[in-house]
């Protein structure tokens, strides 16, 4: 049956009928349409099922509060679960399904809880559930997660993309409603650079379904005008579809823009997220109407008034044929009459208060209506709709005085103004006795950096629900903000504009219909329509001592819904306040949180995914390794080539080879992305002194220092090859992951230390490549390459370097070895690396060149019992642990670790020491193994007396080869440890020292 | 030197803003004291203009960009950067100063677009407030793209010029063509 | 207080449920008692109850400057695991990860501790060798861990993408019996079982003061009054440092912003739950539905509650990049909580400068998995004056170098 | 988020393009100094909830460290300044002295 009336809908375009689906159903919406109203046009009164009783439920409002018509949308890569159907565009092919049941919506199982929901009020699990012990675990627990959450997961990869945007303003309003439209001019008119959002599509807000006058036009008129002279304005930016999400501290605010969810199209963004830098933000909000509660107030049909209203005038759609009115306002008195004119029928107006004297109710009387006050309602008729209403006096226990056929109730319990906002970043809210809500405290304002408020509010967001007062407020508001900027721009704003409303007679509060209503109706008033918290059930919490309003929240879960409470907050509240005798405003309310509306999770993420997750940092080599099948390790955010397996082999046999390669021919490595820092200046052999533990200062130019670097704390942090360049200029190396650390805390030291001393640093890692020639044959392949100066043993010894030429590439080769093997290690710009590369490869041909990679590196330096910063340290581990004593001088008074290594525990000599393992039988010690003590702890754990740091098989000794760190480890050669291994015998392993390879070190000096 | 390359190789990619590898350029770290009136004058003296405060004087190829209150970059053509590094050697001679060719640890790119798109495309990448009257020609700032540092200055309305580490370049040319997708404009600036 | 079972529920639904009691009495505070706790968080509750349940003491008063387990234990990803690397960490999570097994029967009170199963994903070598480390000390300390490759994780988690493109997961730590709890009733029950012992946990009742006679604590200066007591135990988490300053001594405590976040509900997808520490985030799904999400912690001194967005950026990226089905979901909410980050990360459970003062504090992002072991230890060491789980936790090992590192194996630590 | 103003270069910076440094104007104590000044300088901090002098580095911009007087509780700004002083400059101790009446320059350290 459709429920589309034959003229009307302001939003609608009645010529663009669009066709949809509804849980298979095909149906037909036009352009304009919310899903929303184009199921209720469709007759589509059932939208879902609550979360924890499966009842029936139909749409509540007209906006993001919307608490019930949750659905999931599209399907595969464009399936979103949750999605409100009155804040979703309808589109031609839409498909929408609602949630929470099974096997059908009109048939659930689920709703068997809703019959034994007397057992199960807030927080029965608590009290439940708790023996056999075991039933947690197996039985109940998945019982309760099957029958947990809304909507299904989505289990595709998402096929749309998402992206940021970042600007810098002066006035961000939020809200195109009258009130905002008001204070983006008068912001504007001051001269500010002004952003003005509105969540919806159209602009306006409330005022045109509500009917106000503006300047003597009429509401539509004076936004199309006003709009019109706010885009004629240069300093004006206006979106829709984007939503205030987060106000954050030092105005920070974040937006979350809609592009393609009306007209999905993939090439697009589908959501992009603002994020603003706001010298001031404007709140003007608006207000959220308020429920009532009365027994079956969630039965589908039950709507509050503005929405119904919402539905007739924007899109020519009757949510009933004979809707009972239920307020405490006068503002309802709007829906009854906009019913009446669209040739609805109004079964009746229940007015709670004793009197309904105000001009709106004059007019409803005038029109014919069937205004009763001081009633309210009993109960509703009907299971899965409304289909009729028990009329009772308000001020009663519920005795039913009539029964009303009815399919819809409106109902207004009064209007909250939206402070969330407000709240987000700390503005405080005061209790408005009169209106019966809270309204942001313009004394306690969210701060900026400068201490100042960083916001106003605006409209029916501050308080002022009528026009006329929320004009001026706005206009206020936006002459404040504009005005906070404090650089007058030398402009004044016009006069606020002038609305004009009805008269109004006050509204009374009321949280219970009716006000004596027994046990039994308030375990079926519901507050939070989507987890089922009842009125009863915010009783039973105060009662049992959940008296803070938090703790109401949190074991009723009341406002944790979807919705976060925008409809059931206050009511909620106001019950509590009840039940403890205290007055509202000193029960509070909870916390606030962004979002305002859920956020797209990969609206967060933005443009960071697949690809662009994190940079990825090639080195000029990059594609030749990727070319050439490298296996690839991810160290830092560059990639490395682990190893080059070859076709058919397996990347093991490949690091076998590799070793073994270089070892008697000549390996080719890429080591572009260690640490290349130069240091100069007068003091900066003092400095390097400071922050090495070695000395460096004595180094001679043209000579490398290996040196060791530790934190304050006394930790080793890194270690690099230093080359003296000049008299004051000094080239340091640094590990891989360590060059950006390592250059920030040189700065740090210089610029917040020893600021004084004149250092300069540069960091040109990345204007290197660095190439690695290793093997007995490295002299000769770069011999074949013609290089412009003496390789030669003497000419470049051993930790000496030097600049010149190679294969026409400008150079410069240091003679340093991690290897253990003769070895080069060539410096050359980045932007002609690979041609070098390719040339050493080139010439390499003949002498059987292998490239290797990092696996291979690691292997031959731990042949070599050379330590490898991550491996054999940790954080907690010195230089005097590794035995490396030699690398720290002893002449210096002071270097960054000094003090620390002397304290008690740094200076114990039972700190596990680093040796060399070798198993009994030749295999791999598993990593991170322990050597196990004797006896256990006071804890009851196996007591320990090392550990394996590194553990490789190697190639050249053809057996397993380990490193470990052992309490008193050097003192005790030959001892055999046993390292018990999970699943399997303890493996035994003697100490030994760990230099496994060339312990003279005579290859690398050939 | 005819074995150079860009990292990018002279990639280009055409959203509703054009990015572009610059190509090989000449760039110089150089770091003294720039508020010393000895240093000031024995680089003016060699020929190079200082620019002020975050700004810069010239541009590719010939220029100068302030990095902070000690640091310059020295924008030179790529194959005079050797010499150039040489010049400011001997002029600086010997106050405090260092002074390192860094041509080939950069990427430069070439945005340009219609009206305010360049402004657009950053500000998706960029916390940097890209307002027309905060980041005028004339100006460079130095800032974050996404996950990597980067700076970027106008050349003029339509024109933009953006340096970021040559490692990242790959990843950096990819957000700027993402975020110029055609259809994904903005309207905002 | 009344008994709790499945029958009382019963009982109580065929009279409208107007028979429950008070989970926990409000009275006003005495003039004195034996043992005063500032902070009815977790740890504070926790330590009152092992101190009247295993030594007797029960002129107790948990003092609360606003409700009770509105500090971290009420804004936490409840995540629970024990396969910490060092031996004094792994034998304090590991003794309240076996409590917590026994927690809702013990007290009565369903805290609903699930032992789903935590796995901490390895997506680089060095992770992986750190990962297999772990599991090795593990095993000899007692914790049941297992290094699993992807395959298994896979099993376990079906909507994580273990092919990366970006890093691939080349395996996990296990613990089977690791899970989470639901955090608000874990304050709830213990504050419930507290005030049925006869102790007074006393809400809106902020400490302003600490008094000290001859060295020794004597009371506290509280919004409402003065409070004698004979020792004194600072359990206030964000709030460590202020509350020392009082006391007139210094703490190696720095309070930052944590940040943590949850998606809107959706139907069970996920059994387990994954922390990623290479790329920093994690996840579960609680037994609503939702998503729970941690993020990352300030590097700046904050106590407004609030941080700042990039972290929650940062991890949403990151569980996008592991979870990409969540790409798709809406973040329902985001909050934060003020944490007391220690100079090695690890907690405080000590004696002070100040005679019978004791502090518990410096749990940072996480210390609610700890919470039964670490009030079974103080109170231990409040009622005898050493306890072997607190022994290493002193707060002279900052002096003496003894650190408990724990970032040495894995990143975070929640 | 934090917004703050680098004194070296001028920019109002997004904390995105700022790495912190903790806690500002320690003292460094090295070898010589007793187990408590050690221990004072690496790990006791200020912690107050209030006036926080705190560094911070303009990481993402012109590399310099610059200091900030920071309230904790209000996240209010007093004022940033160049990182090489061991005091804070007179101008920004009189901002808080205004904005935080009674307040003085080391009670909080
Ligand atoms: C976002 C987030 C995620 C986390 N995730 C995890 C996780 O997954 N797993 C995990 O194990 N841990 C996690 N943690 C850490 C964990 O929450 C805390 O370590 C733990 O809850 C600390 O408990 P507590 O009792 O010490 O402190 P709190 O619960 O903070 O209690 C301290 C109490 O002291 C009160 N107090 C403070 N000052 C005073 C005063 N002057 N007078 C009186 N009372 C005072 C406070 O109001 C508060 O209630 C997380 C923390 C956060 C913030
Ligand atoms: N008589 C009453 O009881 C009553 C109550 C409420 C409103 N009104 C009427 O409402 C009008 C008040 O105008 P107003 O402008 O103050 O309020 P409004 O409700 O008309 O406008 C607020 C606008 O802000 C938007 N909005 C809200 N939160 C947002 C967010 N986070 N991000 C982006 N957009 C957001 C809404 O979609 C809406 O368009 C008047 O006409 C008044 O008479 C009357
Ligand atoms: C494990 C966990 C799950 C949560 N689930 C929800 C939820 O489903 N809905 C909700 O609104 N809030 C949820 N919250 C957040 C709380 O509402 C609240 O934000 C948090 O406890 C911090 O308190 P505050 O926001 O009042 O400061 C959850 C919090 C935690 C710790
Ligand atoms: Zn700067």
């Amino acid at each position: 049956m459709s429920r589309r009336l034959p003229k009307g809908g302001r939003l609608i375009d009645r010529s663009k009928s669009l066709g949809f689906s509804f849980n298979g159903k095909e149906m037909r919406g036009y352009a304009g349409d919310t899903l929303a109203s184009a199921l209720l046009a469709e007759g589509q009164v059932l939208m879902g099922r609550s979360f924890k009783h499966h009842r029936p439920r139909g749409i509540v409002a007209s906006g993001p509060e919307e608490p019930n018509a949750l659905m999931g949308l599209g399907r595969d890569g464009t399936f979103e679960p949750n999605a409100r159907a009155t804040t979703t565009e309808l589109f031609q092919g839409l498909e929408a399904r609602s949630q929470n049941h099974w096997p059908s919506l009109e048939n659930d199982f689920g709703a068997i809880s809703s019959m034994l929901s007397r057992f199960l009020p807030s927080g029965f699990y608590y009290k439940t559930f708790l023996w056999p012990r075991a039933f947690w675990k197996h039985v109940y627990e998945p019982a309760i997660r099957l029958s947990a959450g809304l909507g299904k997961p989505p289990m595709r990869r998402d096929t749309d993309h998402y992206e940021h945007f970042n600007i810098t303003i002066d006035v961000l309003v939020i809200g195109g409603g009258i009130s905002g439209l008001a204070a983006a001019s008068a912001a504007a008119e001051s001269g500010a650079d002004v952003l003005l959002v509105e969540q919806d599509p159209a602009w306006g807000g409330r005022a045109p379904v509500d009917g106000a006058r503006i300047d003597g036009m009429s509401a539509e008129e004076w936004i199309g005008s006003t709009l019109q002279s706010l885009q004629s304005m240069p300093n004006v930016r206006m979106r829709t579809r984007t939503t205030g999400s987060g106000i954050h501290d030092h105005g920070y605010v974040l937006l979350h823009e809609r592009l393609t969810d009306h007209a999905p199209e993939h090439s697009v963004p589908r959501h992009r997220l603002w994020k603003v830098r706001a010298g001031q933000v404007v709140a003007a909000t608006g207000a959220i109407e308020r429920p009532l509660s009365f027994a079956g107030n969630d039965r589908p049909g039950c709507m509050l008034a503005s929405a119904v209203r919402d539905y007739v005038v924007n899109y020519g759609v009757a949510p009933g044929e004979r809707t009972v009115i239920l307020t405490n306002n006068d503002d309802a008195y709007r829906t009854a009459l906009t019913l009446r004119e669209a040739g609805l029928g109004v079964s009746a107006v229940l007015d709670t208060r004793q009197q309904a004297t105000g001009p709106l109710a004059a007019a409803a009387r005038d029109a014919g209506l069937n205004v009763r006050p001081g009633c309210g309602i009993a109960g509703i008729v009907g299971r899965n709709r409304v289909d009729g209403v028990q009329v009772c006096r308000q001020d009663s226990d519920g005795e039913v005085i009539d029964v009303i056929q009815a399919d819809c109730v409106a109902m207004s319990g009064g209007w909250s103004p939206a402070t969330h906002v407000w709240c987000h970043a700390g503005g405080k809210l005061s209790w408005n006795d009169e209106a019966a809500h809270f309204a942001p405290d313009p004394a306690r304002p969210p701060t900026g950096v400068d201490g100042m408020a960083m916001m106003q509010v605006a409209g029916s967001a501050s308080g002022a629900i009528h026009s006329g007062t929320a004009l001026e407020s706005a206009h206020a508001a936006g002459v404040l903000a504009g005005k906070a900027l404090g650089e007058s721009r030398g402009r004044k704003a016009g006069r606020a504009p002038a609305g004009e409303d009805e008269g109004h007679q006050p509204m009374e509060p009321v949280w219970l219909v009716p006000a004596r209503a027994p046990y039994a109706k308030r375990a079926k008033s519901w507050l939070d329509f989507q987890n089922d918290v009842k009125v009863s059930d915010i009783e039973l919490a105060a009662r049992e001592g959940y008296e803070s309003v938090e703790h109401a929240k949190r074991y009723t879960t009341l406002g944790m819904a979807t919705d976060q409470g925008k409809l059931s907050n206050i009511n909620g509240l106001a019950i509590l306040s009840r039940e403890l005798g205290a007055p509202i405003e000193e029960v509070g309310t909870t916390t606030f949180r962004p979002p305002y509306v859920p956020v797209t999770m990969g609206a967060i993420a933005g443009e960071a995914r697949g690809e662009l997750f994190q940079p990825v940092r090639k080195t000029p080599i990059h594609e030749w390794h990727e070319a050439n099948g490298a296996h690839w390790e991810p160290v830092g955010h560059w990639r490395r080539p682990y190893a080059f397996p070859v076709q058919g082999e397996s990347v093991h046999d490949a690091v076998k080879r590799e070793v073994l390669a270089t070892r008697s021919g000549v390996g080719l490595l890429d080591a572009s992305t260690l640490g290349k820092l130069v240091v100069k200046g007068p003091d900066a052999a003092r400095f390097l002194d400071m922050l090495y533990t070695n000395m460096m200062s004595t180094l001679k130019p043209g000579k490398c220092r290996y040196g060791l670097m530790c934190s304050e704390n006394g930790f080793l942090v890194d270690d690099g090859v230093v080359a003296r360049l000049d008299g004051d200029t000094w080239l340091c190396h640094t590990t891989s992951g360590g060059a950006d650390r390592i250059h920030a805390s040189m700065e740090e030291w210089l610029q917040t230390e020893w600021w004084d001393w004149k250092v300069y640093v540069a960091n040109v890692t990345e204007q290197f490549a660095q190439i690695g020639v290793a093997g007995p044959r490295a002299r000769d392949l770069l011999n074949e390459l013609g290089p412009s100066m003496d390789l030669g043993r003497e000419a470049l010894s051993f930790m000496a370097w030097t600049d010149g030429a190679l294969g026409n590439v400008p150079v410069r080769v240091f003679r340093i070895s991690f290897s253990g093997e003769l070895s080069f290690e060539i410096a050359a710009p980045a932007g002609q690396a690979r041609a070098l590369w390719d040339r050493l490869l080139e010439a390499g041909r003949p002498l059987g060149m292998t490239p290797y990679g990092t696996e291979a590196l690691h292997v031959m330096r731990a042949e070599k019992g050379f330590i490898m910063i991550g491996d054999e340290t940790d954080g907690t581990v010195t230089p005097q642990d590794l035995g490396l004593h030699w690398a720290i001088s002893k002449r210096k008074d002071d270097f960054l670790g000094k003090r620390a290594q002397e304290r008690e525990h740094m200076t114990d000599p039972l700190r596990w020491r680093l040796v060399g393992l070798e198993t009994l039988d030749g295999s791999v010690l598993p990593d991170g193994a322990y050597a196990t003590d004797e006896g256990v702890n006071a804890n009851g754990q196996q007591k320990t007396q090392g550990r394996v740091t590194s553990t490789y098989y190697s190639p050249t000794l053809d057996r397993g080869i380990a490193m470990g760190l052992v309490e008193r480890g050097p003192d005790r050669m030959g001892e055999i440890l046993e390292f018990p291994v999970i699943d399997g015998e303890p493996v035994r392993a003697r100490i030994v020292n760990p230099v496994f390879h060339d312990p003279d070190g005579e290859k690398q000096n050939a | 030197m005819p074995d150079s390359f860009t990292p990018l190789d002279g990639a280009s990619c055409s959203g509703f803003v054009t990015i572009k590898d610059a190509g090989l350029t000449g760039m110089i770290l150089l770091r003294a004291d720039l508020g010393a009136a000895d240093v000031a004058a024995a680089l003016t003296g060699a020929g190079f203009d200082l620019p002020g405060s975050g700004e810069l004087v010239g541009g590719l190829g010939q220029g100068a960009l302030w990095m902070s209150p000690d640091e310059l970059m020295i924008l030179c053509a790529y194959d005079e950067a050797e010499a150039t590094v040489a010049t400011l050697a001997e002029a600086l001679g010997e106050l405090h100063a260092l002074v390192a060719n860094v041509s080939d640890a950069r990427a430069v790119f070439r945005l340009t677009g219609e009206g305010a798109t360049v402004r657009e495309v950053l500000a998706k990448l960029s916390p940097a407030d890209l307002r027309q009257n905060a980041l005028p020609p004339g100006r460079v700032r130095r800032t974050r793209l996404a996950q990597v540092p980067a700076a970027f200055w106008f050349g003029g309305e339509h024109e933009a010029v953006l340096i970021c580490f040559r490692s990242v370049a790959g990843y950096v040319f990819d957000l700027l063509s993402k975020a110029a997708e055609p259809g994904s404009e903005v309207g905002h600036f | 207080m009344g008994h709790y079972s499945a029958l009382a529920v019963v009982r109580e639904a065929f009279r409208d449920h107007r028979g429950w009691q008070r989970a926990w009495k409000s009275p006003e505070p005495r003039r004195r008692y034996d043992v005063v706790i500032v902070g009815a968080g977790g740890h504070g509750l926790a330590t009152a109850y092992y101190l009247g349940k295993n030594h007797g003491i029960r002129n107790v008063a948990v003092l609360e400057k606003g409700w009770l387990g509105g500090g971290n234990t009420g804004r936490n990803t409840t995540i629970i695991r024990s396969n910490y690397l060092q031996d004094a960490s792994a034998a304090i999570y590991e003794k309240a990860r076996t409590l917590y097994e026994t927690l809702s029967q013990d007290l009565n009170y369903n805290v609903m501790f699930s032992p789903r199963g935590v796995m901490m994903l390895a997506q680089t070598e060095h992770e992986v060798r750190g990962y297999r480390r772990t599991a090795h000390a593990n095993a000899l300390q007692g914790v049941e861990t297992e290094f699993i490759g992807p395959g298994r994780v896979k099993e376990l988690c079906p909507i994580i993408e273990v092919r990366g493109p970006r890093y691939p997961v080349l395996g996990a730590l296990w613990q089977p019996r690791g899970g989470t709890a639901r955090h608000d009733a874990v304050a709830w029950g213990y504050a419930r079982k507290c005030s049925e012992m006869g102790m007074d946990v006393i809400q809106q009742c902020e400490v302003t003061g600490i008094r000290t006679s001859g060295g020794d604590v004597s009371g506290v200066v509280t919004t409402r009054g003065d409070i004698d007591c004979g020792k004194l135990g600072i359990v206030v988490a964000g709030h460590s440092g202020h509350l020392a300053d009082m006391a007139g001594f210094r703490l190696p405590i720095e309070s930052v912003a944590l940040q943590a976040l949850v998606s809107e509900p959706i139907k069970p997808c996920m059994d387990v739950v994954v922390m990623a520490n290479t790329v920093h985030g994690y996840m579960s799904q609680s037994d609503k539905g939702e998503m729970v999400i941690g993020g990352g912690a300030d590097g700046f001194n904050n106590y407004t509650q609030r941080g700042s967005f990039s972290h929650i950026e940062e991890t949403v990226r990151a569980l996008v990049e592991t979870f990409p089905m969540i790409s798709r979901l809406k973040m329902l909410r985001q909050w934060g909580g003020i944490v007391d980050m220690t100079g090695d990360r690890s907690p405080i459970l000590s004696g002070t400068p100040v005679g019978n003062l004791f502090v518990n504090c410096g749990w940072g992002t996480g210390g609610f998995k700890a919470i039964p072991g670490s009030g079974w230890g103080f109170a231990e060491l409040m009622a005898k004056g050493e306890s072997p789980l607190c022994a290493e936790f002193g707060l002279d090992r900052f002096r003496e170098g003894r650190f408990i590192d724990e970032s040495v194996a894995a990143g975070v630590a929640h | 988020m934090l917004i703050l103003t680098c004194p070296y270069c001028g920019i109002r910076c997004d904390e995105t393009e700022l790495a912190a440094g903790g806690e500002a104007h320690l003292k460094r104590f090295g070898p010589g100094s007793s187990d408590e000044e050690f221990e004072g300088y690496l790990f006791m901090r200020a912690n107050p909830k209030g006036v926080h002098f705190e560094r911070w580095r303009h990481a993402y911009g012109c590399g310099k460290w610059f200091h900030a007087a920071r309230n904790t509780a209000t996240l209010e700004v007093y004022g940033t300044y160049p990182a090489q002083v061991h005091e804070p400059p007179q101008e920004v101790l009189d901002a808080i002295s205004t904005r935080v009446p009674g307040w003085r320059w080391k009670d909080v350290s």
